[in-house]
């Protein structure tokens, strides 16, 4: 315990400092959310790349919590999608069904390349499309996979903070 | 009814509704900078509810009126505990119902709406959640009551108001065995009836490891918001009754303006510094598997017993 | 003051040991057991500041010396050579109920020393309960655990408990007496610390059950 | 004559001639309800204005050969008169449509129910010795036809006859034991003379009376380890009839060990008293271990009875203990906690017993894991076992809670009054009913969540249909019963402490305690609860821009549709608790696993399997059981079918005893 205690302090802030807020126009749906977004992520046939950087977002480096985004566990807590991959066959239906749990006023964020436009997926046999073509996308983070800042810039588009 | 008793019950209710999810923001911030990271400020759970308040009602179908109700009666017995318990001034506004049982049956009768809820879904994770929850109720009873035992023997009255000025009349009584013991079973009684780490995880995504998690999956927006005001309010209820059981100082004793400011401030404090001990000290212990949390109750309720036992062996 | 004092003192004893009973890192236990050898070095000192007596103030330091500094600085010792198995982990009786147990010893070593207790009813022999229930839990300790490491301290638990038992009852036994016990179990340690080293050499564990081995 | 010798006296005519209507001419089943529920009527207001302190004594010498009968009705006894005509009111009515079924219908079934309620009736103003046992006997017998009178269903009624035949009469041999005992020394079998001459016995003849009646009083109580025939009779009887006996018989036994132990033997040593709160404790935490792990609802009922009677116990024993070292004010605070809870125990038992009867009637299952989601189709049931249930589980506003509260003040401030005795039993006492109160908030939580809400686990369910108003309005007057106890318990205050001899809590809305400061007022409480709910629904009709609920599919993580065999059953409800208490109810578990044809690694299917065992009976009932199989095997030697071999032992028998006089002489 005093060896955790000591790595604590030796160890300090490691959270970076936060970059100016991004601009660009919000999704107006995100703005009567007021700087809490709860998010929750659906991996609907991702290579898992795009987890990877999801995961380091939320880490202590880039530390998304901050902005006021928060991972939950149920679409029904959560107000915005965090769709990773091309949709594939097998998901298209479990992706509406989740969209569907979710509480209006809700929102869909496209994360990677394969999201918003299959990426190296395109036309492949198992592939449904892209994540607008079975719900509605509100905001798009590009990047194979993208890398955290994107990402949480992209957060910070719907929390404004 | 005294009038100190009216005003600690109207002030008192407010506070801790006011309070208790700065309270959370209190503690998610001192965890976040105990791992590094700059966290989402204070006031993040007053954005979160402030934001389901706005979201839609949604009916999962084939759910009754328990389902809708439950959210409610959780809320409303955290409040009567608020107005009753002697947080602010040492008078109840309802001298009958502040009595440690009482209080204690009420915060149970909450867990027992929510858990009702759970089952009224007919989903597993609904089920497991409200089984589980049980289980530890079950098990957290009789510590619970016999650590109220070994602080009522001694005033000869479980009535919280009667406890409480005991004390302040008595200082000494605070660093004998019997306190302490009694102090140490409440923490863990406390930790595992507000769900914290190790007995529960707040923050867990996985649906195996939930206990309270799972039975509130399928509330959303006001319902929501409601379920975790009133869970916020239980942890500050829970951490407000421990701090005036075992450092009432500072609560009001008269209805001067001065005397309830300075218990006021005194209740924020002393429950500011709990939470963040407790914040604290959960970056430092791992959470249990289900099947090990009996043991750590077996063991609050040991210590609880000793309390009850060194209340005669050391009179 | 000297009733509070007395009555944390014994209120630590007892502490340490449901500790004892309850963790099953082998570290644990052995820092509780120095504390409880602290806090017994505090009741006899409570107890020498009350009578006022040079005798007693050395047994204090003599009980913190020994307790609370070479029977632990000698159990790390053994355990550092324990490599792997660090833990107690499969106890004979499972945590939670000598849990259970331990609350059941308390309320006999309540119910036995009551006799005693009304022989000369003062703060410190109101105390004798502590004393014995440590012995108890110590006794519990030492037919419950299998890892030779945990059974010592079980033994010095049962010792401890034994001397506070002696100091609440007489006040002080004599610094004579005192120094004789001590140096009994300082060499008991030292054996049994030889002995388990022997056994790890030989079997690679010092599970005592492994023990019926040599039976069969 | 007064009210309570006119109530008494209508009550046995009324039931009188409804058994003699129901023999005579074959009359409808409702008219047996209505003499049935009648005799209540009477029955309660005979018991109300005994407590009222209009007792009445009468004594007919010549309806009974020896003894005579004779009748007081004292405000104890007049307190479990009234419980039992309120439960027999509920039962009556119900039983109107409930027992309109061939099995129920039977001559000899309709005869027994209005005997057994009168019966009931006439044990607490029993005056001596042979009335009592003779009103026992008849009790006894009486409910025994009743238990197995659907004995078509299946072999298990008449097996649970069996245990409910031998150990209700071994329990009665028990008490005859006991009672010829005192009367051998006291040389009259009036209790006006046994309480009299009761204060003179010598401490050991006294202490064999006492653990005699104890043990045939326990097990008509259902205390550990004389329960065993309480799950299984409980129910397999009509569920009518399992209120009766659930609700109103099993408190006989208490008014017994209270008559014997308290009034007619004067107290005691704390020994005994001791010994009745261990077994209370006991039975309190066994029972309701057995009642969380159960999955048959009426068996769980029946289990959770155990459980109450030994809270029943703990506050009986707290008081004697409290009166053995003299503190007369607290003996009476645990008493009326004690009779409180038989009172409450009564009103909500029979409740739950009649809307689980109700289910049964709709579904034809009581097995919990094949109920849920009776919400929609029976919402009256659902909300009389809501109440019910509520008013079991010691949470407030229920009945239980005002009891269990009432039980641990005494326990509370039993501390200082008594010794080491009082120091080691009260905070084990505590422990124990904690305990008991947490796994019946988990017990109850099962019963009504698995068993009522979520969705149809199987067919039987879906189609079930609410009861008829007879049944419903019986399970409603119960239930209302159950609600006002719980508001407002000062309104039995007066009448209970009559019953326990000591006035320890006084106050109307607010509950005070008279000899220590503690205060509780379970009206006040309800009311802000209350209170609290509507300003938080205002705050939130006025707070929340959406108000409009949108109906959405269950969150079944995207994939679906949910079955019923996803849904949480009692069993798994139940799972964390039974592996916390493992060492205690030692499962046992089956798990089979059969694999596909083509590969070992492949698995088809799983079958899972798990029994709790009454370990208690298995250990203490097995070995006796078996002992008496190999006599009887024994025996059979004796009797190889020829006739003067039969004779022959007559004859030798005869012989025997003559000479055994000639050499005696």
């Amino acid at each position: 315990m005093l060896s955790l205690w000591r790595k604590i302090r030796r160890t300090g802030r490691v959270a970076e400092s936060a970059p100016p807020l991004p601009d660009g126009e919000r999704p107006e749906r995100a703005v009567v959310l007021g700087g809490s977004v709860q998010i929750r992520h659906v991996d609907a046939g991702s290579c898992n790349g795009c987890e990877v950087e999801i995961g380091s977002a939320f880490g202590p480096v880039y530390d998304g919590e901050r902005y006021g985004a928060r991972l939950v566990a149920s679409p029904r807590h959560a107000d915005a999608l965090l769709v990773t991959g091309v949709v594939t066959r097998n998901m298209a239906e479990p992706l509406r069904r989740t969209f569907d749990a979710v509480p209006a006023p809700k929102l869909v964020v496209a994360v990677g390349d394969c999201a918003r436009d299959c990426g190296v997926f395109a036309g492949a046999y198992g592939v449904a499309g892209a994540v607008r073509d079975i719900v509605p996308v509100d905001v798009e983070i590009p990047g194979c996979p993208p890398r955290p800042e994107a990402i949480v810039e992209g957060l910070r588009k719907l929390t404004g903070r | 009814m005294s009038a100190l008793g009216v005003i600690g019950g109207v002030v008192q209710p407010v506070l801790i509704v006011a309070g208790s999810p700065l309270l959370v923001g209190l503690m998610r911030q001192v965890r976040a900078r105990l791992e590094g990271r700059a966290g989402a400020g204070v006031g993040q759970p007053w954005r979160d509810l402030r934001k389901l308040l706005r979201k839609e009602r949604i009916a999962p179908r084939g759910t009754s009126e328990v389902f809708r109700f439950a959210p409610l009666v959780l809320v409303a017995t955290t409040l009567v505990v608020a107005v009753v318990v002697p947080f602010v001034a040492t008078e109840s506004a309802l001298d009958p119902v502040a009595d440690l049982f009482a209080v204690v049956a009420l915060l149970a009768l909450g867990a027992v709406a929510l858990a009702l809820a759970g089952l009224d879904t007919g989903t597993a994770f609904g089920g497991m959640g409200a089984s589980r929850e049980m289980t530890i109720l079950a098990l957290v009873e009789p510590t619970l009551l016999v650590a109220i035992f070994a602080l009522s023997v001694r005033v000869g009255s479980t009535n919280l108001g009667a406890i409480v000025s005991s004390t302040l009349h008595d200082p000494a009584r605070v660093i004998s065995p019997v306190s302490l013991l009694a102090a140490v079973a409440l923490i863990v009684v406390i930790v595992a009836e507000t769900g914290r780490i190790p007995v529960d995880n707040p923050s867990t995504h996985l649906e195996l490891t939930m206990v309270h998690e799972a039975m509130v999956l399928e509330h959303a927006g006001p319902d929501l918001a409601l379920v975790e005001l009133a869970s916020a309010m239980r942890l500050s209820v829970f951490l407000g009754l421990l701090a005036n059981l075992f450092v009432p100082w500072g609560i009001a004793t008269e209805a001067t303006p001065l005397a309830l400011l300075i218990g006021v401030l005194a209740l924020v404090v002393k429950v500011g510094v709990l939470g963040g001990l407790l914040a604290a000290g959960e970056v430092f212990v791992a959470k249990l598997r289900l099947f090990r949390v009996p043991e750590l109750l077996a063991g609050s309720f040991l210590l609880a017993l000793l309390a009850v036992a060194a209340s005669f062996f050391l009179a | 003051m000297y009733v509070q004092l007395l009555d944390l003192a014994c209120g630590a004893l007892l502490l340490t040991a449901v500790l004892v009973l309850w963790r099953r890192e082998l570290t644990v236990i052995i820092r509780m057991f120095a504390l409880q050898g602290a806090a017994l070095a505090v009741l006899v000192g409570v107890l020498a500041a009350q009578e006022n007596s040079a005798e007693l103030w050395a047994v204090a330091v003599g009980v913190f010396a020994l307790r609370a500094v070479v029977l632990p600085y000698l159990l790390r010792r053994a355990l550092a050579g324990a490599g792997e198995s660090r833990r107690e982990t499969r106890p004979l009786v499972n945590v939670s109920a000598s849990l259970l147990a331990a609350a059941v010893l308390t309320l006999l070593a309540y119910a036995v020393s009551q006799p005693l207790v009304e022989l000369a009813p003062s703060a410190a022999t109101q105390a004798i309960p502590v004393g014995i229930t440590v012995v108890l839990i110590g006794f519990f300790v030492l037919v419950t655990r299998r890892r030779a490491l945990s059974q010592l301290v079980g033994f010095l638990l049962m010792d401890n408990g034994i001397t506070a038992v002696g100091f609440l009852a007489t006040t002080g036994v004599g610094l004579v007496v005192e120094l004789g016990v001590s140096l009994d179990v300082l060499l008991a340690v030292l054996v049994l610390q030889v002995l388990t080293t022997r056994m790890r050499e030989t079997f690679g564990d010092t599970d005592l059950d492994e023990l019926r081995e040599l039976r069969d | 004559m007064n009210l309570a010798a006119t109530g008494m006296a209508a009550a046995v005519a009324i039931a009188v001639l409804t058994a003699l209507l129901a023999v005579v001419v074959r009359t409808r089943t409702s008219v047996v309800g209505v003499g049935t529920a009648l005799t209540g009527v009477a029955a309660v207001v005979a018991g109300a204005a005994a407590l009222a302190g209009g007792s009445f004594s009468v004594v007919l010498p010549g309806v009974l050969p020896l003894s005579g009968v004779s009748l007081t009705l004292d405000p104890l006894g007049g307190l479990f008169v009234a419980v039992t005509g309120g439960v027999a009111v509920a039962a009556g009515i119900y039983s109107m449509s409930y027992a309109d079924t061939p099995d129920l219908r039977a001559r000899g079934v309709r005869v027994a129910l209005p005997l057994f309620v009168v019966a009931m009736v006439l044990v607490p103003a029993a005056a001596n010795v042979g009335t009592l046992l003779v009103c026992w006997e008849l009790m006894a017998l009486t409910s025994l036809v009743l238990v197995v009178a659907e004995h078509r269903r299946g072999p298990q009624v008449a097996s649970a006859g069996r245990w409910y035949a031998v150990m209700t009469h071994l329990g009665f041999v028990s008490v005859l034991i006991g009672l010829m005992l005192f009367v051998a020394h006291t040389g009259d079998d009036s209790f006006a003379a046994m309480r009299e001459a009761g204060r003179h016995l010598s401490p050991a003849v006294a202490g064999v009376v006492f653990v005699a009646t104890l043990v045939g009083f326990a097990s008509k109580a259902g205390i550990v380890p004389l329960h065993a025939w309480l799950p299984r009779a409980h129910p397999e009887a009509p569920s009518h009839v399992s209120a009766l006996m659930s609700a109103a018989m099993v408190n006989l036994g208490v008014y017994g060990l209270v008559r014997v132990g308290v009034d007619l033997l004067g107290g005691g040593a704390a020994w005994w008293w001791l010994l009745v709160l261990a077994l209370g404790a006991v039975s309190a935490v066994y029972g309701i271990l057995q009642a969380a792990m159960s999955s048959d609802l009426k068996r769980l009922l029946g289990q959770s009875t155990t459980e109450n009677m030994g809270l029943v116990l703990i506050g009986v024993g707290a008081a004697g203990l409290f009166a053995s070292s003299g503190d007369r004010a607290l003996a009476a605070l645990a008493l009326t906690a004690a009779l409180v809870h038989v009172v409450g125990h009564a009103a909500f038992k029979t409740v739950l017993f009649l809307a689980a009867g109700s289910v049964l009637h709709a579904t034809g299952s009581r097995d919990l894991d094949a109920l849920g989601g009776l919400r929609p189709v029976m919402p009256v049931t659902t909300a009389a076992f809501g109440v019910g249930a509520l008013a079991a589980s010691a949470l407030p506003p229920g009945t239980a809670f005002v009891s269990e509260w009432l039980l641990l003040q005494a326990l509370i401030h039993g501390l200082p009054a008594g010794g080491v005795a009082a120091a080691i039993a009260m905070p084990v006492a505590v422990a124990a009913v904690a305990l008991t109160a947490g796994l019946a908030v988990a017990t109850f939580v099962k019963a009504f969540g698995v068993g009522f809400l979520a969705k149809p686990r199987s067919e039987a369910v879906a189609g079930a249909h609410e009861s008829p108003f007879t049944m419903l309005a019986a399970m409603g007057i119960a239930a209302v019963v159950c609600v006002v106890l719980a508001l407002w318990p000062a309104g039995i205050l007066p009448a209970v402490q009559a019953a326990a001899g000591g006035v320890a809590v006084s106050g109307d809305v607010t509950l005070r305690l008279n000899q220590a400061t503690g205060a509780l007022s379970p009206l006040l409480l309800t009311l802000g609860l209350v209170a609290a709910v509507a300003v938080v629904a205002a705050v939130m009709r006025a707070a929340v821009a959406r108000r409009v609920r949108r109906e959405a599919r269950l969150w079944d993580c995207g994939g679906g549709p949910m079955s019923a065999r996803m849904e949480y059953t009692a069993t798994s409800f139940a799972e964390p608790l039974q592996r916390v208490f493992d060492d205690v109810v030692q499962p046992e578990l089956d798990v089979d696993v059969s694999h596909h044809e083509e590969s070992r690694y492949l698995v088809q299917a799983v079958e899972y399997r798990r029994k709790v065992p009454d370990r208690i009976e298995r250990r203490l009932y097995q070995p006796v059981l078996s002992v008496i199989t190999a006599w009887g095997r024994a025996g059979r030697g004796l009797a190889p079918g020829s006739v003067h071999r039969y004779l022959g032992y007559g004859f030798y028998a005869v012989c025997g005893v003559l000479l055994l006089l000639a050499v005696t002489r």
